[in-house]
């Protein structure tokens, strides 16, 4: 039998003036399981506390009701109370007699009526709780950095410089990311390179970061604080630990017509080759697909030039599992392909460009070296055109995007202006549907193009390209001027949406962190958790959460950084106890709550049951891991069989409180 | 009109006393709520008793009908009503019908048999009423033996009673035995159907005998390498009732209703029925 | 159907805890006043709402049940008012189809800056349902005080 | 023996209503049923109800008490047995027997009062058959469906409704009716039940062995193989009589009534720790028996069904006491 | 058809391929056919049945089947196909244990059917191309082999066989269904109407738990109705609104899991029309969130466990209120 103990407040006059306490400490006192019944002026001071915890002793109660303000107000307050006395925090319930009792009603037999019907509902509730314990769990203190980007690199910088020991993975033969390929940054103009490099540097350097590259995330284990990952090395055919980086072997190779995707094939490079020369690793790789050793087993050129003897033909792939707390997803962005955008011709024309290959032709270490050249026949481009939103804030999203990509306008302003400033006898028209500038000196940035360089920013959007006698015949309306246009120009530069790396799909499996419709990662809540993943321990860092600049993406990544450090500097994790909780009896392993679990909490194993006359019976069944569950209930309704349960609001207890309000 | 009350209708009885004699077995006393004892009844024979919204369920009266002022429950904790049970203080009402079944042959076959009773665990529960009531009227028996196993010392339930009066008499020979040995524990140590084997009683004796199925097989077993006949020995049943009338259906076996042709049984009678308890 | 003068209702109000029982509370802040017919039961989230609390509401006497939860998009639990409002817009449509009157369940998206909007829905079902008067078809006549 | 018109037969029923309850068996949504009778309403062309006479002796549901808890004492309040007078019309042969096997259990001391109260109450007005369908097989037990018995037994031939008491409260509800003519009925054409494919089903044998040897039958494994387990057999049997007592807590006390259960339930015998009947097979098992062994033991021989071949027509699976009698006779399914 | 069942079912015993075969039994009337477990290619040929009676849906027996030793095969029809998938995708089938034999299908006859057309005391019935000869105790007579099918076969959504490892007849096509028709009926009734409506066949239920049992999507290893812990529990319904709450949370239950197999009807000896609550939120389902076949692949999510951005909210619905 339950012994009850019910403590009514009055909150000064702000309950006792609308509602008759004594009244309902009086009436609540018949309640079946109600021992003890009281009221008191301030449930919350010390001396309320004290009368309560007096309480629990003297009659042995089992389970605490207290009337009083919301319980968002004082719950966490009134469960250290009841703990004190030596009951358990979760035997607490509170009756809510004041922000949707007194303060709303004025007549005093009213509220007095409704106080002791929330007081029953809280007493139906409060019988059929269980003591609950927060369970705790150990946390592993390294990181994992999926993605060496700028995010990448400066999460794991920021963590490193805590203190814990961080592994970046990276899928390229280098760490840098998309920022490595851009020559200048907006809105002020200076060097990628110049700020990225270091960055790179320092993160070779730094004794508590690993940098695996040339590898990808296998096999994701666990939950926060105790994640198993499997990573796949690939092979390199090349031992990073000899190789100096010399780079001879990638000036003697004789396979010279590999596509150079650093330069987004607007050049070739070697079937062994160094991405760029600030590469970090600074190592070569040979690729595989063009390598004439690895094909047909004939050559083998670079090992004979290496003095470092650092090529190693046979080498394998190789899987590392490793123990993480926490996991950064740090996988970036990539250009959309365009296959579908044929009006704009640019897969009949090489000067069709995108504004990644833009950056690659304005770059000094480009295909080439920083004059502005026209792919198709190297002459000087006079006149060029600039489209905005290619496959951006595409309706129906069939083609394209339905976002905006946010950094194309500023991207092209800056593709302009170096444009104009390098080459002023040029003529640069940019067509766009809307100017977007928002952000520290970017109004005034894209001002400048218009107003001190002389860029043709037109509103409307380009109909058609057709490549005609070497030029590009552009077809455009201008929305404003409401007429219709056609340049000739000799460059076409389209600024290309931008959506998430294609292996974040795959990866957000395995990390069973929710992505949104566009495969961007979900964050845990638009404004207030933004660089977490509603799976627990899984953090967002850059354009891999949706697109981002530069600065965006550094201060989320910085953000992410220390949403790490605070996890990793606790030995244990207190778990929330209200989790769901299956009945392994009852579960028939259909899936359907993990299908609805946001937090992928829940998994299944095949356990065997006692079956009628002593057989034994091998059913799938679904178990909650209550570190990572944090109490929604989806599950709980998507049960058909009803084994799901949420402890602290079980099925059972939400019932008796239905039917004590109603009786 | 006056209509008779239904046998499914309960009378409101009183548990006046409630003792804990094994960790998970609580002893109850009720009473009417005039304060007398509120049914006469048979050794074996057993009662409905019920909360309102939680259930009924059978339960073996465990005084003896010599007791003149309150009936007894010893109850082990293993389901719904009894969890309730267990939960409850002194005072509480429940609701009560009975008596039935057919109880123990205690003034026709019994009379002037050497007796052996043989229980395990919970088992001693519908024996007690027995012993008792073979105890009131010693001169009408021949000799008594008790033998009772339980998993430890401290799950033999009645085991003050049993010391302080059962062992204390003339011509009552108890045996006691736990499952495993124990530091406090000076008796006999091991499982009861070896027990008996070791004891190897006369076989002229009655066996009255109640615990859990297994006990039950092994024992049977280890009486009839003794020597003893299925007609010499007594159990009783507990199987699953909603009326206990030989109405609801659900407690026969075979075409016997345990609540109505048992709950005890001759297990001659059980060998022409189906194993289905 | 007539307007019974006398008729109070019962009204259950699921909210979730981090939007709506929030912005019930701000309601009461504010001194928003709204029927005292409505009894509110705190649930994590709106998911949580099982048909079968609706259901079991509607037999023990109530005569209006409303969920109220987070906005779409503004889930504590990220998704979790989007299974609500699948669950609730299936339930109720199915109800729809068994005679049950449309109007007797409610869903409301309150957030907890919504203390105004809370408290406005609670006036304008209290009275909607005043008007419809008392469940008749899903009543279970033995939970009838008699 | 009285006669009636049938053209006028809402008058006689009108003229029974008048007095006291009337059921008829009649088409509501779709369904013949036992239904009070009100003006309007008419009589089945079913041959039969799809569920049973027992209904109105032994309802689905019937309260039996309500407590009041107050801390810790208990009350009780038992619910009243019914006291109003009542006829059943256009009962079947088959039907009327099975009340004969429902006293058996529910009469036998002590009485279940409520059954009790019911029958004491009720005035059985049976029908002959004259069309049966090829499920019946009343005759195979001993039933004549052209002498149904009850309190009156009556007969459609042509135009009239020929009526005779049997019973001194069949004579007083056919006293009570006026404008009764006498009659002679015309001798009925009775071969269409020699044509019944069921009639030579032979239940003799059950009694006549061991009942561990029918209970160890081979069978019963590859019958119950695809049983449902559900209560459809059960609950249209007019002879099937277990049920389970159960509490509805109303929140205003708690209400104790008595429902119909089925043997073929998972949880029939389910306790604290187990059942006894663990899979389908024993439960299947133990209401064939009951029907065919162990009933017929406990009360002379009576077997414990009627022929009414509701099971035959209602069973998911086609499974049902004819084919299980036919196998266990012939020992293999 | 009946043959090449019977020889294929036996054939497979024969060469190993399959410990047991599940199909049906012979009963006394023909029509009364009951599923059954074959272990030797003799009693195949004794026993075994395959004829338009043969309407049940035996995936469901293939959850307790496939748990035993040995594989078993199967004969299924388009629409248990369906029950099978789907059952598969809830991972309670093993499907390495299962042979499944899809039996192309072009109706399924009901013996209430054949009473719906009048014919009492029917003792024997023939199959004879398009016709069925069938006796009864009072006449011969052969009616259309379309009048006696059952009425779910009416609305048939799909003759195609998913997942089968061989087939038995050709592969077949989604067809245009009008099973919504009922549906569309009922929502065009006023509230009132369809309250009557629904409590005249809801109270005719018996709560034989026969739609339940029967029903693939039921496959829980306890119903919620049958768990004493659930708050749910009751085994009769004893007030009119304990019938509503079963049928409504048992349609809850199987929303987006229900094949719209036509069981429940099939079996409901008290003939209430149970399929039209799952049609429903069929119906609703493919309306509100985009087609949806249960069953009809093993991808799809269903419905239930799915959402998008922008659902629409409750206030769409305007069952029968369309037009005001």
């Amino acid at each position: 039998m339950q012994r009850i103990g019910v403590f009514v407040c009055w909150c000064g006059s702000n309950i006792a003036a609308t509602v008759d306490v004594e009244t309902v400490a009086q009436t609540l006192a018949k309640e079946p399981g109600v021992v003890f019944s009281t009221d008191y002026q301030y449930m919350c001071s010390q001396a309320g506390q004290e009368l309560i915890q007096e309480a629990i002793r003297e009659h042995r109660l089992t389970g605490v009701v207290i009337c009083s303000c919301s319980p968002r107000m004082h719950e966490a307050t009134f469960r250290k109370t009841v703990e004190k006395a030596g009951l358990n925090p979760y035997l607490l319930e509170i009756a809510n007699i004041r922000e949707q009792c007194s303060w709303i009603h004025k007549d005093k037999l009213t509220a007095t009526q409704k106080a002791v019907i929330l007081g029953r509902a809280a007493i139906a509730k409060v019988q059929l709780n269980a003591p609950l314990t927060a369970g705790k769990s150990p946390v592993t203190k390294r990181a994992l950095v999926i993605g060496g980007g700028i995010a990448g690199i400066q999460t794991a910088l920021d963590i490193a410089e805590a203190g814990f020991p961080v592994d970046i993975v990276e899928k390229k033969p280098t760490i840098g990311g998309k920022m490595t390929q851009i020559d200048k940054t907006f809105p002020t103009l200076d060097c990628a390179a110049c700020i990225l490099t270091p960055k790179m540097v320092d993160a070779s350097q730094n004794e508590n970061i690993d940098i695996i590259s040339y590898a990808q995330v296998e096999k994701v284990q666990g939950f926060v604080g105790n994640f198993s990952v499997t990573i796949r090395k690939k092979a390199r055919y090349v031992d990073e630990h000899k190789c100096t980086g010399c780079g001879l072997c990638t000036e003697k190779c004789p396979q010279k017509k590999v596509p150079n995707e650093f330069n987004l094939g607007l050049d070739n490079r070697r079937a062994i080759y160094i991405p760029f020369a600030q590469a970090v690793p600074k190592v070569a790789t040979i690729d595989p697909n063009y390598c004439a050793m690895l094909k047909s087993g004939k050559c083998g050129v670079c090992a004979k030039v290496c003095t470092a003897g650092a090529i190693d033909y046979k080498q394998q792939d190789q899987l590392i599992t490793r123990e993480y707390g926490a996991i950064v997803v740090a996988t970036g962005f990539e250009p959309i392909q365009l296959d579908k955008f044929d009006e704009f011709a640019y897969s009949q024309s090489p000067d069709v460009v995108t504004s990644l290959e833009f950056e690659r032709l304005m770059n000094a270490a480009g295909p080439t070296g920083g004059t502005l050249l026209r792919p198709s026949d190297g002459k000087h481009p006079h006149t060029l055109v600039f489209v905005q939103c290619v496959g951006s804030r595409c309706d129906g999203a069939e083609k394209g995007k339905s976002y905006c990509s946010k950094i194309c306008c500023m991207y092209t302003a800056k593709h302009a202006m170096l444009t104009r400033e390098k080459y002023p006898d040029t003529e640069v028209y940019v067509f766009y549907i809307d100017v977007r500038t928002p952000g520290k000196n970017f109004d005034e940035f894209y001002r400048r193009a218009v107003e001190e360089y002389g860029v043709h920013y037109i509103k409307g959007m380009v109909g058609k390209v057709t490549p005609q006698d070497g030029k590009l015949k552009v077809q455009a309306s201008d929305l404003l001027g409401g007429r219709q246009l056609r340049i000739d120009a000799d460059m076409v530069i389209l600024a290309a949406a931008i959506e998430p790396d294609k292996t974040a799909r795959p990866l957000a499996t395995m990390l069973t962190a929710s992505m949104d419709t566009n495969d961007f990662f979900t964050e845990a809540h638009p404004k207030l958790r933004p660089v977490e993943s509603p799976t627990a321990g899984i953090f967002l860092s850059g354009a891999c959460q949706g697109p981002k600049d530069i600065p965006e993406t550094v201060a989320q990544a910085s953000a992410a950084a220390a949403k790490v450090i605070g996890l990793l500097v606790k030995d244990s994790l207190t778990c929330n106890p209200c989790t769901a909780k299956p009945d392994e009896l009852m579960c028939n392993g259909c899936s359907s709550c993990e299908k609805v679990c946001p937090y992928g909490a829940i998994t299944y194993v095949d356990k065997s049951f006692r079956g009628p006359n002593r057989t034994t019976l091998i059913r799938r069944v679904a178990q909650v891991n209550p570190a990572v569950c944090q109490g929604c209930g989806a599950c709980t309704v998507a049960c058909p069989s009803g084994a799901m349960d949420l402890l602290g609001f079980s099925n059972q207890q939400i019932l008796a409180e239905v039917d004590a309000i109603c009786r | 009109m006056n209509l008779t009350r239904d046998p499914l209708i309960p009378m409101v009885a009183q548990v006046t006393d409630i003792r804990a004699d094994t960790p998970d077995v609580k002893t109850f006393r009720v009473v009417g709520l005039d304060g007398k004892k509120p049914m006469e009844h048979i050794p074996g024979q057993c009662a409905m008793l019920s909360m309102p919204g939680v259930g009924e369920a059978l339960f073996s009266i465990t005084s003896s009908p010599t007791n003149e002022d309150y009936l007894e429950f010893s109850i082990k904790k293993c389901g719904c009503v009894t969890n309730w049970l267990h939960a409850i203080e002194p005072g509480q009402q429940l609701t009560l019908r009975g008596p039935y079944g057919n109880g123990f042959p205690v003034d026709t076959d019994f009379l002037g048999k050497d007796l052996l009773f043989i229980a395990g665990g919970i088992g001693l529960a519908p024996l007690r009423s027995v012993i008792n009531y073979v105890r009131h009227y010693r001169e009408r028996y021949g000799s008594v033996d008790i033998v009772y196993g339980a998993r430890s010392k401290e799950d033999l339930v009645d085991y003050q009673e049993i010391l302080t009066q059962w062992c204390r008499e003339d011509g009552i020979h108890v045996h006691l035995t736990i499952d495993n040995p124990q530091p406090d524990w000076e008796g006999h140590v091991g499982f009861v159907p070896n027990y008996v084997k070791e004891l190897a009683f006369d076989t002229g004796k009655t066996v009255v005998m109640c615990g859990p199925p297994i006990m039950i097989k092994f024992t049977l077993a280890g009486l009839e390498e003794l020597g003893f006949r299925r007609d010499q020995v007594y159990t009783t049943f507990e199987l699953k009732m909603k009326c206990a009338l030989g109405k609801c259906g659900r407690c026969n076996i075979g075409d016997k209703y345990v609540c109505k042709d048992g709950p005890v049984f001759r297990l001659d009678q059980m060998t022409q029925l189906p194993d289905e308890y | 159907m007539q307007v019974n003068e006398t008729f109070t209702p019962t009204i259950v109000a699921f909210c979730c805890n981090w939007c709506s029982y929030a912005g019930a509370d701000l309601s009461g802040t504010n001194r928003l006043q709204y029927p005292a017919n409505v009894k509110i039961i705190r649930i994590p989230c709106s998911c949580r709402l099982n048909p079968m609390f609706i259901l079991r509401a509607f037999q023990r006497g109530a005569d209006g049940v409303i969920l109220c939860g987070c906005h779409p998009g503004d889930c504590h639990y990220t998704t979790g008012n989007y299974y609500a409002r699948r669950r609730m817009t299936l339930l109720f449509s199915l109800l729809d189809f068994m005679g049950i009157e449309r109007e007797r369940t409610r869903v409301e998206w309150v957030s907890a800056a919504e203390g105004a909007k809370f408290a406005a829905t609670m006036n304008d079902f209290t009275q909607t349902i005043t008007r419809l008067g008392p469940n008749r078809r899903l009543e279970d006549l033995r939970c009838k005080v008699e | 023996m009285k006669t009636w018109k049938l053209s006028t037969l809402d008058a006689l029923f009108a003229a029974i209503a008048g007095k006291q309850t009337l059921y008829i068996p009649a088409d509501v949504a779709g369904q013949p049923v036992f239904a009070r009778w009100e003006p309007g309403l008419a009589m089945t062309r079913a041959l039969n109800t799809g569920r049973s006479a027992k209904d109105l002796f032994f309802p689905q549901v019937e309260d039996l008490a309500r407590f009041r808890v107050a801390g810790k004492t208990v009350s009780v309040s038992p619910a009243q047995a019914l006291q109003e007078p009542f006829v059943i019309f256009g009962v079947r042969a088959c039907d009327c027997r099975s009340f004969d096997i429902l006293d058996s259990v529910f009469l036998a001391e002590p009485a279940d009062t409520f059954y009790q109260a019911r029958r004491e109450q009720a005035t059985v007005v049976t029908l002959a058959c004259s069309q049966p369908e090829e499920t019946c097989f009343c005759t195979s037990l001993g039933i004549d469906p052209q002498a149904p018995g009850g309190d009156v037994s009556c007969w459609m031939a042509e135009d009239t409704l020929y009526l005779q008491a049997n019973t001194e409260k069949g004579e007083a509800l056919l006293a009570s009716l006026p404008r009764l003519e006498d009659g002679e009925k015309p001798d009925a054409d009775s071969s269409v039940f020699d044509k019944l494919p069921l009639k030579d089903l032979d239940f003799s044998a059950f009694s006549g062995k061991a009942l561990m040897d029918w209970f160890n039958s081979p069978v019963w494994e590859r019958l119950s193989q695809s049983c449902l387990g559900c209560g459809s057999c059960t609950f249209v049997c007019p002879t099937c009589q277990c049920y389970d007592v159960r509490d509805f807590d109303t929140g205003h006390g708690v209400q104790r009534y008595r429902c119909w259960d089925s043997c073929m339930y998972s949880d029939f015998t389910m306790m604290a720790h187990g059942t006894n009947r663990p899979t389908q097979k024993e439960r299947f098992r133990q209401r064939f028996m009951h029907k065919l062994v162990y009933h017929p033991n406990n009360h002379g021989g009576q077997i414990g069904c009627v022929g009414c071949g509701r099971c035959l027509q209602k069973c998911p699976i086609s499974m049902n006491i004819v084919k299980v009698a036919n196998a266990l006779k012939e020992g293999k399914a | 058809m009946q043959s090449r069942v019977i020889e294929k079912a036996a054939s497979l015993l024969e060469s190993g391929a399959c410990t047991r075969v599940l199909g049906w039994k012979a009963g006394a009337f023909f029509y009364d056919v009951t599923p059954a477990v074959f272990t030797c290619a003799q009693e195949v040929r004794e026993q075994m049945v395959f004829n338009p009676f043969c309407g049940a849906n035996l995936s469901k027996y293939l959850i307790a089947e496939s748990r035993k030793e040995g594989r078993i095969a199967v004969f299924l029809k388009p629409c248990d196909t369906f029950s099978f998938v789907q059952l598969q995708k809830e991972h309670r089938i093993a499907r390495d244990k299962v042979w499944a034999v899809g039996v192309q299908c072009r109706g399924m006859c009901d013996i209430d059917s054949l009473k719906e057309l009048g014919l009492k005391g029917v003792t024997a019935v023939e199959e004879a191309e398009d016709d069925l000869r069938v006796t009864t105790l009072y006449q011969e007579k052969t009616i259309s082999r379309k009048e006696a099918l059952s009425p779910r076969c009416h609305t048939c959504k799909s003759r195609k066989l998913l997942d089968c490892d061989e087939l038995i007849g050709d592969q077949g096509q989604d067809l245009p269904s009008s099973r919504f028709a009922q549906v569309e009926a009922l929502e065009a009734m006023t509230p009132e109407e369809r309250f009557a409506f629904w409590r005249g066949e809801l109270s005719k239920c018996i709560r034989c738990n026969a739609c339940r049992n029967v029903c693939p999507a039921c496959s829980c290893e306890k119903c919620v109705f049958d768990n004493p812990n659930s708050g749910v529990q009751n085994k009769a319904a004893a007030s009119s609104f304990e019938e509503n709450l079963f049928h409504i949370i048992r349609a809850f239950h199987v929303a987006g899991r229900c094949t719209d197999c036509g069981e429940c009807t099939r079996v409901c000896p008290q003939h209430i029309p149970l399929h039209l609550l799952n049609r429903k939120f069929i119906k609703d389902m493919n309306e509100f969130y985009g087609p949806y076949q249960a069953g009809g692949d093993f991808d799809a999510k269903p419905p239930m466990l799915a959402f998008t951005l922008d659902d629409p909210e409750a206030s769409i619905i305007t069952n029968g209120r369309d037009g005001q």
